[in-house]
């Protein structure tokens, strides 16, 4: 299995998915999967989902990426997540198939 | 008084309790939660087109001008005296998006109270909901700007994002999808013509309390959830919770009094002076002031303010209402003898 | 004779057909889960507190306490023979749970069931409502108990968690969410005036039979799916899921004949018997017996037993009814000429 | 030209700008997708249901005939011509796509049509739901097959998969969920009793008109996302969603002239023969045409041509109708003064 | 890319993850991650994921956390999966951002 | 933490799930689990997820396996992805608990 690639996972408040989204896209990531109905528990507290009350929800972003492409994103995301609250990880994988 | 518990042991109210009830006893009971953000959708488009139709109706008075001016009044003084109280025990964060949630209204809380009304020939008028659809947004802008003053810390990082950031907060808080469709429902229904407003009659009126019910119990399950956040908050925040909205009503009583609002219109205003944001503030307050705990602004809305509002506040503004303008509880006793029929 | 076919061919119950035929023609329809959810709960608040008023009405009387003890005796007594006939072929776990389903009941059976009457005069009391309510939970208790009872394996380990467990398991039993929300709107429905009646009347009547429309569609489409699940099951299975809702009916029947219930209340508690769970008691099953397979507790509750009821039970338990009771025939014509007007 | 504007400044059409609106402005505002698909299908039954008892109460007569067989052959010519105008400037598989959605019709542009007629005695017969059924597949068998016939790539790997493939998308084009539900409510329809329709009644009548300004919302929330998509598309795609109704209309005005349509009729069909498809086909073109581009076929529909016939073609094919049938705006006119009283 | 943490994925029947977390949070385990309308196939069948009937639906639980976390983590959900069926899978990450 | 496993990630359209999962299953591929509220970004575009117009919207589904069999599943997988769009990653992990 040749390709390897990094895969970067964030997890952050659900009222921040918009402006992650932008500053990825604006930083020409060239792809990314959204889930979108993330709960949990951090040191902010539980989020346990009730969309109504805003803050309690949480969202999940993940990344595919060469390590330079990594590097950058990683960059790019910290003040946001800093500000917003949430994590991010990073781990080996390999493509199977990607066009 | 009779007339207040008649709306007691009546839906939708005792669904909200229901709902405490059920997550307090650890049941599993959940409304999924598109439903919550579909009726929540539903209930401010049905009252936003009902106050539309109504203002379209009553057209622009004195009486309109009024209330609608003293409605932004209030949204713009209610978040800084509340900011200034606050401040003394909590943090500018704090301070400010709990300030926010107290100048900003409930919409869940105004509809509860026009149910007061619902068999009653008296009613409050559609300048009412242009008064609630005004007052949503004010209370955000004070809110970040007194944080922005008082908070101490990091200067430096924060003032080369400050201009790009207020964007962003006028956004969330004059384009929050809730202020957009109950703005844009009142739009349309002011707008509307007759065969509208007979189109929309049976959605936003035979269903609606059923739909209000509904979303009562899933208010309550979320109350009982943040209940027990409340022990992080504080006796200090809890107090605040339930006082606060008894001097914000007083206010707006007064206000109300002086100004020779209608009975109807003076217990709604005193409603939308002492009901907090639970849904457009703290959806706003994540953005624009990270640094503010939703463990502290949204339980003392939601679980101290509404239920205190729904049990003690609306029955005493009722009550205070008829002390001025006895005509609302006779017409109310009358309409309700012409429908049951004796 | 006519009065049954009167009920197929007329919605909600083609929808189910609908549903089943969709899945078994492998078309993509699915009805979106919280849509599932939201309309089960809106169908429990509803009949909940329909039965409430209902009861309200008639107060408590010997029909209503004789209805409500017997129910609770056949929720009792139901899962205990279906236990002991269903442990020859089967293991405890998965022969507990299935006699926990019979045990309990089916709302949306009881729902159709409701259909019979809607054009009739004579209509089953609100004490049916009540009688649902408390037969959906003791069946699980007793199913628990009997698996715990004759279970053979890992007596050691299990032992020491006993405890705790059954605490655990009388919470799925009585505090399920179908279970809380169908027993606090029946007690909102009791407590509620007349105002509060009125309020809900188009929620809970007008909309109700094409929400059931809608939640059958539903059925039929998970129905479809779980058919395939049935091979599994094996033909004892099946063969239960049949003739074990005619054995209750019968059992309900004579029941409802030795006590004078009325026409209608001899339908429902025949329909009650006869119906068996596949919401509240799988979801507790889960917890409380993990070692059964929800692959076949599940599928003979859901795509045997409740489209036997509704094709070939309804109209029977109905037919007998008639025998016994013919008014209920004669006065359901007299309503639908009088509403259909010739 | 009154009673176009009449239809304007009324619910549900312009919730459909709100929602525009609010996108453009950056707004949040969002509805639940399962939201979405509840409401499709809500108003794919309640149109499917009402058609199918309008149908049985016509019976079968050359009208009806007539209807349903030019609406099958516009759905086979439509997509055959606008495929070879597409060509000259798209793939194969784009052009086959597009070509797909206008041969295929839009049910939520038939239903905001119906609108015109709510308040009217001349109401289109339920073939018209019929032809609407039948006209959403045959569309996309010819998408396909043209498809297969133009593209010269991989013939080598496409080949041996095709006849498998054929299988799959007769699935898809004919038990798309919508296919399903809109064919099944019209079959209930049809053979429903007296009994049925009134039980259905309030659930597809009363609250119609609601939930369809709800899901006009979401359209324009939707287009207003889609219109972004748009400049990819070109100036080409965009003229052909503009100019493409105008032609089908024109063409099925003259088919309804021809066979002496009743005037709402010929009035929807026009409107049948200009839709285009944004739910059913894509959802088929996605398994059956992969390489068609969705960023192309969705926005044309969906943000062009969705808009252009709610906004300009739909008054415009009335007011054709109108000058040959003046019966139907007179008719109109009586009604509403019929029932606003005077 | 210093701080290797070990990720921690859990999968089993929706109707244990009321136990789960309370699991996770009696043994004081400081943040973890719910995605909750997760559907599958395993040994115990088709899970679906229709809502109403039950048994039919799973969710998704993942804990980022140190290897002796980890190992803690692995401990206190062992019995409660050997119960509700599913599994766990366990795997190497790095945090990119943790509060 | 013996049990080396692989963990494929598959993300593409949700329309074609139903045909990926009958894939897995006529391959006897054990366990699977699926997201089906799965949004994104890629070479086919914004997939922003709204359900009624089809084609904007994805699915996630992760198969964990031994080497072989993840070798096996990356074969099949692989013609429809070509297919359909999207990607799948592979990764390294440890069964912590698996029935
Ligand atoms: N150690 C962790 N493992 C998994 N998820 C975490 C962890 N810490 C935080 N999260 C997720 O990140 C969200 C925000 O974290 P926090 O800002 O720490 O409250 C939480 O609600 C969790 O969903
Ligand atoms: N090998 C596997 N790969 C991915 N998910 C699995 C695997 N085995 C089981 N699962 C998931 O775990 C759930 C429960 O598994 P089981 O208890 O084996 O039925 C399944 O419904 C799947 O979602
Ligand atoms: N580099 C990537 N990282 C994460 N997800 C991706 C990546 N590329 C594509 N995807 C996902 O796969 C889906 C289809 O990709 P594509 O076919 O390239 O449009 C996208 O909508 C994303 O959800
Ligand atoms: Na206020
Ligand atoms: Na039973
Ligand atoms: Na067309």
């Amino acid at each position: 299995m040749e390709n390897n690639i990094k895969k970067i996972e964030i997890i952050t408040d659900y009222a921040y998915l918009r402006m992650l989204t932008k500053l990825l896209d604006d930083n020409e990531v060239s792809g990314y999967t959204i889930i979108k109905d993330v709960m949990g528990k951090g040191t902010r507290g539980n989020k346990d989902g009730h969309g109504i009350s805003g803050g309690f929800k949480n969202c999940y972003v993940m990344v595919c990426c060469s390590e330079e492409e990594a590097k950058k994103v990683s960059d790019i995301i910290k003040p946001l997540l800093t500000r917003s609250g949430g994590m991010a990880i990073i781990s080996d994988a390999h493509w199977v198939v990607h066009s | 008084m009779e007339s207040i518990l008649y709306n007691f042991f009546a839906p939708p109210v005792p669904f909200f309790f229901l709902g405490i009830i059920a997550i307090l006893a650890h049941s599993d009971l959940e409304i999924p939660e598109q439903i919550s953000k579909f009726i929540s959708l539903y209930l401010l488009m049905a009252i936003g087109f009902k106050g539309g139709v109504e203002l379209h109706a009553s057209g622009m008075n004195t009486q309109v001008a009024l209330v609608l001016f003293f409605a932004i009044l209030m949204a713009i003084v209610i978040p800084l005296y509340s900011f200034f109280i606050l401040k003394r025990k909590l943090s500018p964060a704090n301070a400010a998006a709990l300030a926010a949630s107290f100048g900003s209204v409930s919409a869940v809380t105004f509809i509860t109270a026009s149910n007061f009304f619902s068999t009653s020939i008296a009613k409050p008028g559609g300048e009412m909901v242009a008064a609630m659809a005004l007052m949503e947004s004010p209370a955000i802008i004070i809110g970040v700007w007194m944080y922005r003053k008082y908070k101490k810390v990091d200067m430096g990082t924060q003032s080369n994002r400050s201009h790009s950031d207020f964007k962003e907060i006028f956004k969330e808080a004059f384009l929050n999808g809730s202020v957009v469709v109950l703005l844009g429902s009142l739009v349309i229904g002011l707008i509307s013509n007759e065969h509208g407003q007979e189109i929309m009659a049976p959605f936003i009126g035979a269903i609606f309390k059923g739909m209000l019910s509904f979303f009562l119990l899933d208010m309550g399950i979320v109350a009982g959830k943040r209940i027990k956040a409340l022990r992080e908050a504080g006796f200090f925040v809890i107090a605040f919770g339930i006082l606060m909205p008894l001097v914000n009503a007083t206010i707006g009583f007064l206000i109300a009094y002086l100004c020779n609002f209608s009975g109807p219109n003076m217990f709604m205003f005193m409603v939308l002076c002492a009901s907090a944001s639970y849904i457009a503030v703290p959806a706003a307050m994540r953005i624009a002031i990270p640094d503010a705990n939703p463990g502290i602004y949204v339980p003392v809305a939601l679980a101290i303010t509404f239920p205190f509002n729904i049990i003690a506040g609306l029955p005493l503004y009722y009550y205070i209402t008829e002390l001025i303008h006895p005509e609302i509880l006779i017409q109310a006793k009358d309409a309700v003898e012409a429908i049951v029929g004796h």
